[in-house]
C-alpha cells in the first residue's frame, strides 16, 4: 500500500510542483531580506507566463521565450521598486495594485492577441546520459529527469543561500533589512540596493510565470496562476527568510499536493476531511517548530528616510 | 485488455466537483458505469492535475501499464503530451478535449460541444418571449464555450426578435458571485426581462431573476432546481454520447481516428426544458 | 487614583536568573516611605532587573516582596499599580501617537463609564501639573514632546494615578542641568509628602545630591547599602567597579594643527519640520577637541547629522580637509576621513541582529583587506581583524559571532568606538558617546578620546553632560535654538555661566551678571 | 449620456456591492488597530457564509442564520487569536491557513449537506415608510432600499469610529497596537485587548459571509466570496486604519464596479484596456493622495512577549 503512494512519480511530481514557488519565493526573499514586501508577484508571475507563452506561440524559439519572461519581469520589478522605495508608497496595498494589473493586463493581452487556449511545446524534458537511468530508488526518474528551468529553480537555492550569506551584497542586502538608519550612516546606498533586490525578485517572479506557461503546463490562460504567487509570499515566512528554508517549504507543501493527487490516481478512497484540513495542520505544526532565531528583517515594509 | 470489464483512465485539471468542465466528465463516467454495470466497467479519474507534466507521467504510466483499453485526457492543455504518447501506445485508445484535432493519428479521438448550438435556440426562444425587448447576457470571460454560447445566443436573438437588444457583460471572472449579481441588477434595472449566462458564478445572477421575476436560459448543466418558475431553458452537455461512441467504436477495433462534436443532433448536447 | 501610602517596602533574597546570565543573586532591599533610595551600578549590574520584579514585568525566580510586613504578590504592572507603586522607565514607556492626557487615561477606569472621559483627565492633569510646577500641556500628541517633557509627563502620570512609591531607572540620562534642578525640586517635595523614591542614576554627584541611601549592585549581588553622608564620589566608584577609579584625566596641553573641519552658515530642517540648525559656523582644528554643550533639543543631533552627511543642508557650506562637501551622502564622508558616533546607538550605529564581527566591518566590507574581489567576503581576514579589535578596545562579549543586541550598552558604545577609530579617522564626530554608559566604560572611552587627540584627530565632542564637555574640551561651543551662541575656553569653566548660556541667556549678559 | 450612466441603481448596486467588505473591513481594523493582522478573513466568511446559509436552508429562520453566522464567526476569531496572541506564529501564514482551512472546510461540508446550489428567502428589503419614497436625486432607491444587514454594516461605522476614539476599550486598542510595551507597563493586559479584537473581527468576518448568503445574493456555492475579504484586508490599508476611511475605500471600490457593469448593460462600448486599468490606477492615486499623518499601527504583526 505504501510502495503503491509513494511511488518515484509522487517526488517526481512534487519536484516539479515545487518549481513555480522555489523560483517566486527566493526572488522575494531578497527584497524582504532587504525591507521589501512585494505582494505583488502573482501579477508579475502572470505577465511573465503570458509574455514567454505568447513570444514562443509566436516565434517558436523557447530561448525568445525565456527572455521575455526575464525583461517583462524586471519592467515590473523595477516599477515596484519605484513605487515602495522612491513613492514609498504602502506595500501591502500598492502589491495588491501590481497583483490585479498583472493579472488583468495578462488576461486581455491574451484575449487579444491569442484568444482560446493553445498550448505551443515548451522545454523539453532532458535526458542526463547515465544519471537518468539510476534505478535505484527511482533516483533517475525523481531528480533526473526533468527539463531546464526545473533544474535552474534548484540550482538556483545555494547560490541565492552563498550570495546573501557570503559576499558583499548580501551583507548590504542584510544590513539594509535590518537597520536602513546604520546601514545608510554607514554609506550603504539603501535605496540602490532595495531597487537592485525588487527587481531581482521580479526577474525572477517572471521565470516562475514562464516556467509554468513553457516548461511545466504549456499552455497559458487567464490567471494560470491562481494565487500560486501569494503562497510563494506566504513561504518565504514559512521559511524564516533563507533560501533553503523557502526550498524546504515549496517541497513540503508541493509533496501534500504530489500525495492527494497520487491517492485519487489510484482510486483509493481516503476522507476528504484529510485532504482539506491536511494544508491547515502542516502549516499549523511548521509555525509551532519554526525556530524564533529568525533571519526576519526589522524593517520590513517601512520605507525609508533620511532624517527620521 | 480485451478480456474482463472495460478499463478507462482519467486525467483532468480541476476538481471533480467543481460543478463544471472537470465534474461533467466524471459524472459522464459515473453514467457509463451506472448503464454498463461495475462488473463491466472501471475507472480511475486523476483530478487536479494542472501541471502538464505531471498529467504526461500519469498518461504514460497508464499507457506502459497496458492496463486501459482507454485514457482520457480532459483538458486542452494535454493536447501536445497525447501528441507524444499516443504513436508509441498503439494498441490503446486516446481520447482528448476539448478540441477537434486528432493530430491525423489512428488511435485519437478528440471531442468538443457546440455550445453555440443551444445558444441559437436559447436565444430563439428568448427573442420570442421577451416583452421589454431587452436581454440581459453575463458571462465570465470571452473564451472557449462560453464565448460560442453568448454569441450563438445573440445570434438566436436576432433571428427570431430582430429588434430586441441582447446586452452583455463579461465580468472577467468564473467565480465572483457577487459580481454576476449586481451586473444581473445592472440588466433588470435598465429593462431586461429575460437574463442568461454561463460559468458557475450564475448561481447569483438566477437568484436576481428569481426575485425580479424575469426568466432565465441555463447553459452546461441543468439549472431547473434552482432557477424555480423563473428557468425557462437549459443546455445541457452529455459527454456519455462521445463516450458510449468511442467505447462501442474501440470494441470493434476501430482505436481512433475521429472527432467527436456535442450536438442537439448526436444528443450530445440536450435542451431540457423547466418544469 | 489610590491614596494609600506605603511605610516600608522590603525585597528579601530575590533572585533571577536569565538564559545564561545569573541577572540579580540573592539580593536584599529595602526603601522607607519619605526617603530616597539610591541603586547605582555599573552597566548590567541588575539594577533594572531588580526593579522590573518591583513592579510586576519579571517574577523573581526566588525571595519575598514585603509592603509594611505583610507579603504583596506582584504578578503584573496591573497588580503593582494596584498596590500603589509606580515606574518610570529607563526607555519610557509612552505611546507616541497618543495625547499626554490620553496617556494619561491609558489602563484608568473613567468617570463615564466606557466613555472616555479626557477633559476630565486633563483638568486634573492642569491641577497636578501646577501644584508641581511641572509644565505639560495634557492635549499634545507625545511625539511633539522633548525629551524632558516626556519625562515630565512619565511623573505626572505616576502621580495621577496616586503611586506611593515611585521607581526612577536613570531618569537623568537624558535631563539638562537645569532639568535635573527641577527634578530634584519635584523629587524633595514628594518626600516630604510621604513618597517613597527609587532613584537609579550613573551620575555620582547627582546620586550623592539627593538620595538618603545607597545601594551598590555589582555583577547582580548587593555589595552594601551606606547613608548617604558616608559616601564620596571615589568610594562609590570603587565599590561599583571593585578597583580604583581615575576621575580626572591627565592631558596635554593643546597644539591645534591644521584646519579639518569648518561649517559656514549651515542651516537644516528638523524632524519636527521647523529650521533646527539656523547658520552655524564652527571649525575644529587637528589635535583638539572641541566640546558643544546644550540642552536637549537645540539642534546639536541635526549637527552631527549634517556633518555626517544624513541630513540635507538648506544653507552654507560644510569643508573637509578643505573640500566642499556640502550635500555629499555619507559614504562620501567615509572616504574623506570622517567618523561618526552616532548618539542613538542602538538605531543609527549598528545592526543590533548583527554579529559583532559583521558590524565592526560594516563600514569598509566593501574594501580590501575584506573582501576577495569587491564580491565575496574574507571571512579569514574578518575573523582575525575582529579578535584584534575586541582584545584591543577591551569589549566583553562571548565572541565575534554573538548577535550585538546581547551585549550591555557599554560594550556597544565600544565597538562602534572601536570600528569608526580603527579607521584612522581625520575627523571625529562624538554625539554623546557615553550616553547611559557606567563609570568603568566611560572612563576607558574618555581616555581613548584623549588618546586620539594625541594622534592629532580633529574632535567634535557633543554632549550633554556638562562634566564631560569640561572635562575634555579644549574650547566649548553653546548651542541654543539651532544657533552657536557663545564660545568659552575649556579647562576650568564656571557651571553656571555655562547653564545660563545653554539656557538662551547670551556670553554678554552673563559676563555683565558676573 | 453621464444621466444615463450614472443613474440611482448604480449608486444602490454600489451600496449593495460595498456592504461585505464595510463588514470585513472593519473587523480587520479592530485586529489591526491592536497590531494583530488576519489574512484569514476570507476562509472566516466562507465558513459564515455557510453556516448561515445552511442554517436558513435548514430551518428556514433569518434569525438562527445570523446567530450561526455569529457563532461561528466568533469560534474562528478565536482560534485565529490564540494562534497569533497565545501561540505567537507569524501572522502572514497563519492568515494562508485559516483561509486554507475555511475554503476547503466550507465547500466540503456543502458538498456534504447540500450537494448542488440551491438558493433560499434571505433578508428581505425593508419598507422605511417615507424615506423609501424619496424621489428627489433617487435618494429613496439609493439609501432606502436594501435589507436590514446592509443598513446594519453601514450604522456600524460611525459605531466603530466611536469605540476606537472616544472608548476606554478603544483607547487600550490603540495603545496595544501602537507600544505593546507600554500598555502592558501601565497595567493593560495586552493579550485580552488582542484576543477581543481579534474575535470581534471574526464576529464581523461572519457577519460579512452572511450578509452575502442570506442577505444579497442569497445562494452558496464554493469558493462564494472568490477572494473578497482579501480584498477587504487590502482596504484597511487604504483607508489608513480608520472607520471612515474604509467605508470610502469600499464605497470607491464598489463604485467602480457598479459602473463597469452599468457601462456594459446599456450597451456602451468602453476599451476594455479602461476595465484592466482602472483599479491600478485608483490604487496608486489612492496612495499619492493618501494622507502620511496615518493612524498605522507600528505594532502590527508583532507578537508581545514581556522582558524582550
Ligand atoms: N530580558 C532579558 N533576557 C535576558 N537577559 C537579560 C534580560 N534583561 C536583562 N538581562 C541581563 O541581566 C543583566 C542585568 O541587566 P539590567 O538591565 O538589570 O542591568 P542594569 O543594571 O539596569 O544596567 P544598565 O545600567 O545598563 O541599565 C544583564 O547581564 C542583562 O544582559
Ligand atoms: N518625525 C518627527 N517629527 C516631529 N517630532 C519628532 C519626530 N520624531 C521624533 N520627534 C520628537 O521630537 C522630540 C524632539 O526631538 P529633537 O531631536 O529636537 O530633540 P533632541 O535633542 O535632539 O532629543 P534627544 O535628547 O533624544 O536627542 C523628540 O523627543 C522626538 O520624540
Ligand atoms: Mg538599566
Ligand atoms: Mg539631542
Amino acid at each position: 500500500m505504501i510502495e503503491q503512494i509513494l511511488t518515484a512519480s509522487v517526488f517526481a511530481s512534487m519536484i516539479r510542483l515545487a518549481t513555480p514557488y522555489i523560483f517566486a519565493g527566493i526572488g522575494e526573499t531578497f527584497g524582504q531580506r532587504s525591507g521589501v514586501l512585494n505582494l505583488g508577484v502573482d501579477g508579475i508571475m502572470l505577465m511573465g507566463a503570458f509574455f514567454s507563452f505568447y513570444t514562443v506561440y509566436a516565434t517558436g524559439s523557447l530561448v525568445l521565450g525565456l527572455l521575455a519572461a526575464l525583461l517583462i519581469g524586471l519592467l515590473l520589478g523595477l516599477t515596484t521598486a519605484f513605487i515602495s522605495v522612491t513613492l514609498k508608497a504602502e506595500q501591502g496595498i500598492s502589491g495588491i495594485g501590481m497583483y490585479l494589473f498583472g493579472l488583468g493586463m495578462s488576461e486581455l493581452l491574451f484575449q487579444k492577441l491569442i484568444g482560446t487556449p493553445k498550448s505551443v511545446s515548451g522545454f523539453p524534458r532532458l535526458y542526463i546520459p547515465v544519471l537518468s537511468d539510476i534505478q535505484f530508488l527511482g533516483i533517475g526518474e525523481i531528480f533526473f529527469n526533468h527539463n531546464l528551468l526545473v533544474y535552474l529553480a534548484f540550482f538556483l537555492v545555494p547560490v541565492s543561500a552563498f550570495v546573501l550569506n557570503r559576499t558583499t551584497f548580501g551583507l548590504m542586502i542584510r544590513a539594509v533589512g535590518q537597520n536602513p538608519e546604520a546601514a545608510d550612516a554607514m554609506g550603504i546606498n539603501v535605496a540602490r540596493v532595495r531597487y537592485m533586490t525588487v527587481t531581482l525578485g521580479g526577474l525572477f517572479s517572471g521565470l516562475a510565470g514562464a516556467s509554468l506557461s513553457i516548461a511545466l503546463l504549456n499552455v497559458f490562460q487567464q490567471n494560470l496562476t491562481s494565487g500560486l504567487g501569494f503562497i510563494a509570499v506566504a513561504l518565504v515566512y514559512f521559511g524564516r527568510w533563507k533560501p533553503f528554508g523557502v526550498l524546504a517549504g515549496a517541497l513540503l507543501f508541493s509533496f501534500v499536493n504530489a500525495l492527494q493527487l497520487q491517492v485519487s490516481a489510484i482510486g483509493l478512497d481516503i476522507p476528504s476531511e484529510f485532504a482539506v484540513m491536511a494544508p491547515y495542520v502542516i502549516t499549523i505544526i511548521a509555525l509551532v517548530f519554526a525556530s524564533k532565531q529568525t533571519e526576519k528583517p526589522t524593517a520590513l515594509t517601512k520605507p525609508f528616510e533620511r532624517g527620521e | 485488455a480485451q478480456d474482463g470489464p472495460f478499463r478507462v483512465a482519467a486525467v483532468a485539471p480541476s476538481a471533480t466537483n467543481d460543478l463544471a468542465f472537470s465534474q461533467s466528465m466524471y459524472d459522464a463516467l459515473l453514467a457509463i458505469q451506472e448503464e454498463m454495470g461495475a462488473d463491466n466497467f472501471e475507472f480511475v479519474f486523476q483530478e487536479g492535475t494542472f501541471v502538464v507534466d505531471d498529467a504526461a507521467v500519469a498518461i504514460g504510466e497508464w499507457a506502459a501499464s497496458g492496463e486501459y483499453d482507454l485514457i482520457i485526457a480532459h483538458g486542452s492543455q494535454y493536447g501536445s503530451v497525447v501528441e507524444e504518447i499516443a504513436p508509441r501506445f498503439p494498441e490503446i485508445s486516446f481520447a482528448w478535449g476539448t478540441d477537434v484535432n486528432t493530430f491525423g493519428l489512428d488511435n485519437v479521438y478528440a471531442y468538443t460541444p457546440a455550445a453555440d448550438e443551444g445558444g441559437f435556440i436559447n436565444g430563439v426562444m428568448a427573442g420570442l418571449m421577451t416583452e421589454s425587448g431587452v436581454i440581459g447576457v453575463i458571462g465570465p470571460i470571452e473564451v472557449g464555450d462560453a464565448k460560442l454560447y453568448v454569441d450563438g445566443f445573440k445570434e438566436g436573438v436576432a433571428a427570431s426578435n430582430p429588434d430586441a437588444q441582447v446586452l452583455v457583460t463579461y465580468i472577467q471572472s468564473f467565480s465572483d458571485v457577487p459580481l454576476a449579481t449586481e451586473a444581473a441588477n445592472a440588466h433588470i434595472a435598465n429593462g431586461a426581462d429575460i437574463l442568461t449566462g454561463t460559468a458557475q458564478m450564475v448561481v447569483g445572477p438566477i437568484a436576481v431573476a428569481k426575485e425580479n421575476g424575469a426568466r432565465w436560459f441555463g447553459t452546461q448543466s441543468s439549472q431547473a432546481e434552482l432557477a424555480g418558475e423563473a428557468g425557462v431553458m437549459f443546455q445541457v452537455y452529455h459527454w456519455e454520447v462521445v463516450l458510449r461512441d468511442i467505447i462501442a467504436n474501440i470494441k470493434d477495433g476501430k482505436m481512433g481516428g475521429e472527432s467527436y462534436v456535442l450536438t442537439l443532433q448526436n444528443g450530445g448536447l440536450v435542451m431540457e426544458s423547466a418544469k | 487614583m489610590n491614596n494609600r501610602r506605603i511605610q516600608h517596602l522590603q525585597m528579601q533574597g530575590i533572585v533571577k536568573r536569565f538564559p545564561g546570565v545569573l541577572a540579580v543573586n540573592h539580593v536584599d532591599f529595602d526603601v522607607r516611605a519619605g526617603e530616597i533610595h539610591a541603586l547605582l551600578g555599573e552597566n548590567g549590574a541588575g539594577k533594572s532587573t531588580l526593579m522590573k520584579m518591583l513592579y510586576g514585568l519579571y517574577h523573581p525566580d526566588e525571595g519575598r516582596i514585603l509592603i509594611d510586613g505583610d507579603e504583596a504578590k506582584i504578578r503584573s504592572p496591573h497588580d503593582a499599580i494596584q498596590q500603589g507603586i509606580g515606574m518610570i522607565h529607563q526607555h519610557f514607556m509612552l505611546v507616541p501617537s497618543l495625547t499626554v492626557a490620553e496617556n494619561i487615561a491609558l489602563g484608568m477606569k473613567s468617570s463615564r463609564g466606557l466613555v472616555l472621559d479626557l477633559d476630565v483627565v486633563s483638568k486634573r492633569v492642569r491641577r497636578l501639573s501646577e501644584q508641581y510646577n511641572l509644565k505639560v500641556n495634557p492635549d499634545v500628541p507625545i511625539w511633539q514632546l522633548a525629551v524632558g517633557e516626556q519625562q515630565r509627563v512619565e511623573i505626572l502620570r505616576a502621580l495621577y494615578k496616586g503611586a506611593a512609591l515611585l521607581i526612577l531607572d536613570e531618569p537623568t540620562a537624558v535631563l539638562t542641568p537645569q532639568e535635573v534642578d527641577d527634578l530634584f525640586r519635584i523629587l524633595r517635595k514628594m518626600t516630604e509628602e510621604g513618597h517613597a523614591l527609587i532613584f537609579i542614576s550613573h551620575k555620582l554627584h547627582e546620586v550623592l545630591a539627593i538620595s538618603s541611601r545607597i545601594t551598590v549592585l555589582r555583577d547582580g549581588q548587593r555589595v552594601d547599602t551606606i547613608p548617604t553622608e558616608q559616601a564620596t564620589k571615589l568610594k562609590l566608584a570603587q565599590m561599583m567597579v571593585g578597583r580604583p577609579v581615575v576621575l580626572e584625566y591627565e592631558r596635554h596641553p593643546c597644539q591645534p594643527g591644521d584646519e579639518r573641519l569648518s561649517l559656514s552658515g549651515v542651516s537644516a530642517i528638523s524632524d519636527r519640520g521647523d529650521l533646527g540648525l539656523k547658520e552655524v559656523s564652527l571649525a575644529v582644528y587637528g589635535g583638539e577637541i572641541v566640546g558643544v554643550a546644550g540642552v536637549s533639543g537645540n539642534g546639536q543631533r541635526e549637527l552631527a547629522q549634517v556633518i555626517a552627511g544624513l541630513r540635507p543642508v538648506t544653507g552654507g557650506t560644510i569643508h573637509v580637509g578643505g573640500l566642499n562637501v556640502t550635500g555629499k551622502p555619507p559614504a562620501a564622508m567615509n572616504v574623506l576621513g570622517v567618523s561618526y558616533i552616532p548618539e542613538e546607538r542602538m538605531e543609527d550605529g549598528v545592526i543590533k541582529e548583527f554579529t559583532v564581527s559583521e558590524n565592526l566591518v560594516l563600514q569598509d566590507h566593501g574594501r580590501k583587506p575584506y573582501t576577495r574581489g569587491g564580491i565575496f567576503l574574507n571571512f579569514h581576514v574578518i575573523a582575525k581583524t575582529c579578535k584584534e579589535a575586541i582584545r584591543a578596545y577591551e569589549i566583553k562579549t562571548p565572541g565575534a559571532d554573538t548577535p550585538v543586541k546581547s551585549l550591555s550598552g557599554g560594550n556597544i558604545q565600544k565597538l562602534v568606538l572601536a570600528r569608526e577609530l580603527s579607521r584612522r579617522p581625520k575627523v571625529l564626530i562624538a554625539a554623546q558617546p557615553t550616553r547611559g554608559v557606567d563609570i568603568g566604560a566611560t572612563e576607558y572611552i574618555h581616555r581613548r578620546l584623549l588618546e586620539e587627540r594625541s594622534k592629532g584627530t580633529a574632535i567634535l565632542l557633543i554632549s550633554e553632560d556638562l562634566d564631560e564637555i569640561m572635562a575634555l574640551s579644549d574650547r566649548i561651543l553653546v548651542m541654543y535654538e539651532g544657533r552657536i551662541v557663545g564660545e568659552v575656553p575649556g579647562g576650568k569653566v564656571d557651571v553656571r555661566r555655562l547653564g545660563a548660556m545653554m539656557a538662551g541667556a547670551t556670553l554678554d549678559s552673563v559676563e555683565e551678571k558676573a
